[in-house]
């Protein structure tokens, strides 16, 4: 079975068990110790490895795209918005009227705006279960009918990439309108509870860093059971040879539209899980530069390996937290040499340079190993 | 806001000892007194001083009243003494004293307060100076008090003006002030001849009063003045028509500026520039360095700043391409992060060097200001030198790109590579040349932008993602493409504005690039053939 | 083609009563005809009126100077490019204009690219994996699980093509020639009716081309082969029938012999290779 | 402090941080002051002269002996005009460096993203930019303007001084001008102004071409009744909009444009030659012709050492602001929030422009309303100015929404938006922060 596949790899095993022991000395580290214990780990920094976690799954989403089917997408932020309205416009409703102007349907910035009755497409959403379908469906949609249009036309390369870019311009742009009911520039804030558990409460924080984790987890293992299945490869037959794929008699923008909506809805569980984590959803999140710096932590820690993907867009993200706070100015220089450097000099990120130390120790390599570091040359 | 029937033999007064006659006029107030007058007025009783001052006939009269018009009239707390502020820059100011004109240096701020005016008051002073300018020699001075008059005519100058429409040589000044007396006509007595002479005006202010007369009761008023309304809109249709074209194309001119270099590196190079838009930027800091250069002549500055802007910003671009786009052949997709991170540390370098905050760049005169065709229909001169300017560049690098021996190279290494080397053409030594080509283009569109809108760090990233649709809207590798791709999406746009809105009709737009993308992936202008099937 | 052209053509089965899966019809023998294709790119005529037939089974040889459209002429016959006009039929059923690669690939029609075109980045053993015959639909692919059998398929392969010590390397790494081989090794994976062999031998040691030419000839019979070549000499030794192409038409055919004594061609090949 | 010290001390606390712990402060020591303003990013133009402010009034603060005994030290933190990050900073400033009071934000979305943290972290901010109310929190002091202390006043002066009657609402999309132009033409038409006269246009952040726009408000400037615009226009976009209605010969006298976001720092970046006579509607102008107000401009030009500085509304709000919370503190002899949050309302201190600045029960202050017209050297010079200062209503009487709501943090009532018609107060967000706790 596909899916359980991975859970035979090595590789996979080892970071998955990174992965866990992490989430668990964190939760002791932050249960067992008090506060003011130099071990102790303190509520916000929960919430900042959460955050972190949320564009780990993304990185991995966009890796899974990029990495094993040559599709830059400079969009990917789009999937990751939608997914973060879908839960955000769920935390919405569950505000009820305990929102300024106590209106039990109405967001607040409906009301004062004098909306009269809330608009259609927010129907459902005061009920979890649809809220999370959507958090799936909605990004998965668009990726849908997107890629339909492109791949059956053979849009590729580096138009592919501009429209994805175009994709995401145009949605901030309306989701910047007021009219359009998401709350304009303002996006939806001052979230109250999940699930009935009070998102203001350390206990709900851990919960959603926890449920992060998880996700991460399994989000890694459905990316990697389709990279080891033969979809995988035919994937990277794709990336390699459009044409020869073609000949072979696969359908190659069946294939490339599948790939790109898994990726998508991924993108989408990754902002629905951010959202509550910071507490704001707002059009920026659809900015162009958003979905580029997303790429450039995949290019970081290395494309075509997924785990390469999680290394990057955590230590981007941490150096960006300690930076922003030493020293401001120096961020964008850093962030922009950043991108200088890795793609010209470490193409294969900092993963290949792990796997160039680990050829060197050890050269029993099975068919896995070998094809993972040659998808990376290529 | 009357300005009484005694004041406009004053005023005929007035014309004589500045036109240096002399004149036998009684001095019923000392300047002095005057200018105490004028300091001390209550809002209410400024109008008043205004008038003694328009009548008193003292040869500094209109200068106090420009300097007043200008805020700088200023009094000096200590001694009281009235003084004209020269520079009012800073913490300390260089003033004059206001009855001798004599330079009394710099005094601080603190020491000085000013005399108070707001638009009320500047609009009378306004009327005041254009009836004063009616009598002007030069007939531009002449036209354009005339056309100030239109809606400042009260029964105060009313006679005046009519007077002068009897002397007046000039056609065109008669019949502004024709146009003005009839408004004033429409207005206070809505005499039914004056709304014959408005039905031919498209001045908004004519229409103002005809719309005014069709609020009235008097059913033949009415009648006439719809009628006459009904005649001008049938002009203005036309005229705005011309209009919304003219925006779009001006709109398109400077997309096709912004894209034009991209069309070059991106399209003739295949490299992804991210910078282009902080190219763009270089361009537009350059204008503004010229001027800081050469302060009091912004024209020639910008004239400079031309050859300058394109340099600097080729400079820029050899230096990435040295520096980070050589390693990159034929990996577009890492050019793209790669020049993106360069953008970044453009951006944070201009912030942190000159400024986070826009600099001022100055629109010279014979920038500013429009091409009036008719009342309705004014041509904004600023965009029309910047689609001038683009159809320029366009048309220069065809030439280049056609013609010249770099053009004919740059062509055989996009064809094929390894070919051209073997024939003995440096290939680096062409890319360099082409993407310093493209790069110096992006910085002639700074300096045309510096004149549209703000130069600031950000200036590059609002034109970069509109410059890669004109691009791919218009076919890669086609210059014509991106000629005929920017017009059309510029004029597309100003098409949707008016009943879609600014944001709605940029997404109207986008998301129509993208759909036509689907239909034709390779642009408008897709390269044909087995090479480019690739 | 639209339902009219369709309606208004009598002669022969309307497309749209035509069940693409249904197997190939080679009852009245040819198994793929091309009738009066024109192609130009951009003014110059690549393929001109070309009339070609290939029978079931048949093993058949085409060469030609540069530039005389075999490369065009697999295009069309592959989906790759759209002629302007004309017809190309596989059996007389299925009317390869009208379908797409990967639809005309699964009929079984199987390409080797003049430049030899494999998955660098995966093992040999994946680029024959991929190329096997099998429900190739996303999710089938997704859940596909290798079975015994398709392993010594693949094993069996690797032998014929002489493969097997590199079976786990990248195909990247590997020589011309062994790409050449690796090629036709994926065309044997996919089971066609009719294999289109473009430049086979090329950069090949002369003991490698004997084999090529002995794989081939042993093909033909089961399965219908068209080999482009420039090697003569390899010509020769498999040739049974050959048609000469020139200028994006078809100057002479026949046996080796009757072609290289076809003035024509002679004249045509004057100072070319042969 | 020297900015040394400053990025040792965040060191340490990154590397504490990464370690994945929180540091422990002595409860002595100096008293910490976050400043959250964004000092990257598109807000930078703006922000990092609040930033600065906060600084040098800190400095001033220490310079006369600091607060309580205690040194003032100021932790400065770049949010980097990102939203959410706005929240995580605030979160870090109050849950990891315990800062006993915050200075900071400019637009409302990041104020909006702050609120909740602020809320349930109980601490303090205060806010210095003009906004559009709609918003009274506990834990929040809004020294920028309401919309009843720029907005409407200014549309009284065209009004009665000017005598228009045609309105042109032009503002960017988002929610200050949103919200400030249904306030204002609910206004209007109780003052009864037809539907007719009222224009209402919004664009998109940054929008650079306003040929349509401009040549749409020409028009409608041409039915024979005095018409003004009323711009919210934001920031970049202010720039391409005047120079089109100088360029389309539009002129101060004809139409006047009255401007809530343009102040001294925006003109610093605009050629200001078009835009002579043009309205902006502040609480502060630099231009004012007071001694408070020429020391501030001489400590501050000092301070930042260029001669061309420039300061406008929002600095002086954080002048008032910070010197409000002194005083709330030596008065509560501690900064402990729940005693500063009492012992402040009611607190007076003078502002910058000769008068008196009042923290009200609603956690808005009072406020003079002047209107400047911008003069060649890209300042405003003054020509009105309201009778007396303007308390902040923190709910507008201009929204069916809010009419009836009214914010005191008084005991007993202690509810931020306490609805009058049915005398209770609704469910606030302070107070769901302390069920919670």
């Amino acid at each position: 079975m596909w899916l359980t596949r991975p859970l035979q790899e090595r590789s996979t095993q080892l970071f998955l068990g990174i992965l866990f022991f992490a989430l668990i000395v964190v939760t002791v580290l932050h249960l067992a110790l008090p506060e003011g214990n130099p071990l102790h780990v303190s509520a916000y920094t929960v919430t900042l490895l959460g955050k972190y976690l949320c564009y780990a799954l993304l990185a991995v989403a966009v890796d899974l795209v990029w990495g094993y089917l040559g599709i830059l997408s400079l969009g990917h932020g789009a999937f990751f918005a939608l997914g973060g309205y879908a839960m955000g416009m769920y935390l919405m409703r569950q505000i009820g009227d305990r929102g300024t102007y106590g209106d039990p349907i109405l967001p607040d910035f409906m009301v004062f705006l004098n909306w009269q009755e809330l608009p259609w497409y927010w129907y459902g959403f005061d009920m979890a279960w649809f809220a999370f379908a959507m958090v799936l469906l909605a990004p998965g949609a668009l990726a849908l009918v997107f890629g339909w249009l492109a791949f059956r036309s053979r849009v590729t390369g580096v138009y592919l990439s501009i429209i994805t870019q175009a994709l995401t311009f145009a949605l901030m742009l309306a989701f910047f309108r007021n009219e359009m009911g998401f709350g304009g520039n303002n996006g939806l804030t001052d979230f109250r509870d999940i699930l009935g558990f009070n998102l203001r409460t350390d206990a709900t924080r851990l919960g959603l860093f926890i449920a992060t984790g998880i996700a991460l987890a399994i989000g890694y293992v459905v990316c990697r059971g389709i990279v080891t299945s033969k979809l995988g490869r035919v994937s990277v037959a794709c990336r390699d040879a459009e044409a020869r794929t073609r000949f072979l008699g696969y359908r190659v923008e069946r294939v490339q539209l599948f790939v790109f909506v898994v990726s998508a809805m991924l993108a989408g569980v990754a902002g629905a899980l951010y959202v509550p984590q910071v507490g704001i959803i707002n059009p920026s999140e659809f900015s162009p530069i958003f979905s580029i710096e997303i790429v450039v932590w995949v290019a970081l820690g290395g494309r075509a390996t997924l785990y390469g993907a999680v290394i990057g867009a955590i230590l981007v993200n941490y150096a960006k937290t300690v930076f922003t706070g030493v020293m401001p100015d120096a961020w964008l220089f850093a962030l922009g040499a950043l991108f200088v450097l890795v793609t010209v000099f470490l193409p294969q990120g900092i993963a290949g340079l792990l796997r160039k130390r680990r050829k060197s120790t050890d050269d029993g390599s099975g068919p896995s190993e070998s094809s993972s570091t040659s998808e990376a040359t290529a | 806001m009357s300005i009484p029937r005694w004041l406009t033999f004053f005023l005929m007064v007035l014309l004589m000892t500045t036109a240096g006659t002399v004149s036998a006029q009684q001095q019923d107030q000392t300047p002095e007194a005057l200018l105490e007058q004028l300091a001390d007025a209550s809002p209410r009783d400024t109008e008043a001083a205004i008038k003694a001052i328009a009548t008193s006939g003292h040869e500094r009269a209109r200068a106090w009243l420009e300097a007043y018009g200008n805020n700088r009239i200023s009094q000096v707390e200590a001694t009281g003494r009235i003084v004209i502020v020269l520079n009012n820059r800073g913490r300390d100011w260089e003033v004059a004293d206001a009855l001798t004109g004599e330079n009394l240096g710099e005094m601080s701020r603190r020491d000085l307060d000013r005399i108070a005016i707001n638009n009320a008051v500047r609009r009378q002073l306004a009327g005041v100076l254009a009836m004063l300018d009616l009598f002007a020699k030069d007939v531009a001075v002449r036209e354009a008090a005339a056309l100030d008059l239109l809606g400042k005519v009260d029964d105060a100058i009313v006679e005046e003006v009519t007077a002068r429409i009897e002397e007046e040589p000039d056609a065109g000044v008669r019949n502004r002030l024709e146009e003005a007396l009839a408004i004033y006509q429409v207005e206070e007595q809505g005499s039914l001849d004056a709304i014959e002479v408005l039905s031919g005006s498209l001045h908004p202010r004519a229409r103002a009063a005809l719309n005014s007369a069709v609020a009235s009761e008097d059913p033949a008023r009415k009648a006439a003045a719809e009628q006459a309304l009904a005649s001008i809109q049938q002009k203005l249709r036309l005229n705005n028509a011309a209009e919304t074209l003219y925006f779009g194309l001006s709109l398109g001119s400077v997309l096709v500026l912004a894209a034009i270099g991209l069309a070059i590196t991106f399209g003739v190079m295949g490299v992804i520039n991210m910078a282009h838009g902080e190219l763009i930027m270089l361009g537009a800091y350059t204008t503004w360095g010229m001027q800081q250069l050469l302060p009091g002549q912004p024209g020639l500055a910008l004239i400079l700043s031309i050859p300058a802007g394109f340099l600097v910003a080729a400079l820029a671009g050899i230096a990435i391409e040295r520096s980070v786009i050589q390693f990159l052949k034929g990996r577009p997709l890492e050019t793209l992060l790669a020049t993106f991170g360069v953008s970044l540390i453009l951006q944070q370098l201009v912030r942190t060097v000159i400024s986070p905050l826009n600099r001022t760049v100055v629109t010279p005169e014979w920038m500013s200001g429009s091409l009036v065709i008719n009342d309705a229909l004014s041509l904004t001169l600023n965009r029309m030198y910047v689609i001038g300017f683009a159809l320029l560049v366009f048309t220069a690098l065809m030439l280049i790109m056609r013609r010249t021996r770099l053009g004919l190279e740059v062509r055989a290494v996009t064809q094929n590579r390894a070919m051209a080397r073997s024939m003995g053409i440096k290939a680096t030594r062409v890319d360099i040349m082409t993407f310093a080509l493209g790069s110096g283009v992006a910085g002639l569109a700074g300096v045309a932008l510096s004149q549209l809108t703000n130069v600031g760090p950000n200036l590059g990233q609002n034109y970069i993602i509109d410059s890669f649709m004109v691009v791919v809207f218009g076919g890669v590798g086609n210059l014509w493409g991106t000629l005929v791709a920017g017009l059309t999406l510029g004029t597309i746009n100003q098409l949707l504005e008016p009943w879609a809105g600014a944001v709605l009709a940029k997404i109207i737009v986008l998301v129509f690039i993208i759909l036509f993308i689907q239909k034709r992936p390779k642009g408008l202008f897709p390269q044909k053939g087995r090479a480019a099937e690739g | 083609m639209s339902i009219m052209t369709e309606l208004a053509a009598r002669d022969r089965v309307f497309n749209f009563l035509t069940p693409t899966d249904s197997p190939v019809d080679v009852r009245h023998g040819p198994i793929l005809y091309l009738e009066d294709v024109n192609v130009s790119f951009d003014g110059f005529r690549a393929i001109n009126n070309l009339n070609l037939t290939i029978d079931d089974g048949e093993l058949r040889c085409i060469i030609g100077p540069n530039g005389a459209g075999k490369t065009t002429m697999m295009d069309i016959i592959t989906g790759k490019t759209a002629p302007d006009t004309g017809s190309v039929w596989f059996g007389s059923r299925h009317n390869l204009l009208t379908m797409s690669e990967p639809d005309i690939a699964s009929l079984g029609i199987g390409r080797k690219f003049q430049k030899p075109t494999v998955f660098e980045a995966l093992t040999v053993f994946e680029n024959l994996e991929l190329a096997m015959a099998a429900d190739k639909r996303v999710f089938p692919t997704l859940t596909a699980q290798m079975k015994p059998k398709h392993r010594e398929r693949i094993e069996e392969v690797l032998e014929t093509i002489n493969l097997q010590d590199l079976r786990d390397r990248p195909a990247g790494i590997l020589s011309h020639g062994q790409k050449q081989w690796l090629e036709i090794g994926m065309l044997l994976m996919q089971k066609p009716r009719l294999l289109l062999v473009d430049e086979p031998v090329a950069g090949m040691t002369e003991q490698e081309m004997e084999r090529t030419a002995e794989l081939l000839t042993s093909l033909a019979g089961k399965q219908s082969v068209v080999v482009v070549e420039h090697d003569m000499g390899f010509v020769r030794s498999i040739a049974r029938k050959v048609t000469v192409l020139h200028q994006g038409s078809v100057l002479a055919e026949g046996s080796m012999d009757q072609v290289s004594n076809d003035p024509e061609v002679i004249k045509v090949y004057l100072g070319e290779e042969a | 402090m020297t900015t040394f010290k400053k990025q040792l001390a965040s060191v340490v606390m990154a590397a504490a941080m990464g370690a994945g712990a929180s540091v422990v402060y002595a409860e002595e020591g100096p008293i910490k002051v976050g400043v959250l303003h964004s000092l990257s990013g598109t807000m930078a133009i703006s922000e990092t002269a609040l930033k600065d402010t906060v600084e040098m009034l800190i400095e001033k603060q220490n310079a006369e002996g600091g607060l309580l005994g205690r040194e003032l030290e100021a932790v400065v933190v770049d949010p980097a005009s990102n939203w959410p990050l706005f929240a995580e900073k605030a979160r870090e400033l109050l849950a990891q460096e315990e800062v006993d009071v915050i200075f900071g934000n400019w637009t409302s979305v990041s104020r909006k993203s702050v609120l909740p943290v602020v809320e349930e972290l109980n601490g303090l901010l205060f806010y210095p930019v003009q906004y559009e109310g709609e918003e009274s929190s506990e834990n929040v002091f809004y020294t920028g303007a309401a919309p009843n202390q720029q907005a409407i006043p200014a549309v009284d002066y065209l009004m009665n001084e000017i005598g228009v009657e045609r309105w042109v609402l032009a503002g960017t999309d988002y929610v200050y001008p949103r919200t400030t132009n249904k306030i204002l033409e609910t206004y209007l038409m109780d003052q009864g102004v037809a539907k007719e006269d009222i224009m209402i246009n919004y664009t998109p952040f940054g929008h650079s071409d306003w040929q349509n726009i401009v040549s749409d408000i020409k028009d409608f400037g041409s039915a024979g009744k005095k018409t003004a615009v009323v711009s919210t226009i934001n920031g970049d976009a202010n720039v391409p909009f005047y120079r089109e209605l100088g360029n389309q010969g539009i002129s101060s006298t004809d139409i006047p444009v009255v401007a809530f976001s343009v102040g001294e720092q925006e003109l610093s970046g605009i050629d200001t030659g078009p835009l002579v006579g043009h309205l902006a509607a502040w609480n502060y102008f630099m231009s004012v012709d007071s001694d408070a107000n020429y020391d501030f401009i001489d400590e501050w030009i000092e301070y930042t050492g260029d001669e061309t500085a420039v300061t406008n509304d929002p600095m002086e709000a954080h002048y008032i602001g910070f010197n409000m919370w002194v005083k709330a503190v030596q008065k509560a002899e501690t900064t402990d929030v729940d005693a500063v949050k009492d012992a402040i309302i009611g607190v007076t201190v003078p502002n910058l422009t000769g008068g008196y600045a009042t923290m009200m029960p609603n956690h808005h202050i009072t406020k003079p309303v002047l209107i400047g017209e911008i003069q060649d050297n890209g300042q405003f010079a003054v020509v009105w100015e309201t009778p007396s200062t303007v308390a902040g209503d923190a709910w507008s009487d201009y929204l069916p929404g809010s009419r009836d709501l009214i914010a005191d943090w008084r005991a007993p009532m202690r509810c931020g938006n306490y609805n009058v018609k049915e005398g209770e107060c609704g469910a606030s967000a302070g107070e769901q922060a302390k069920a919670a706790e």
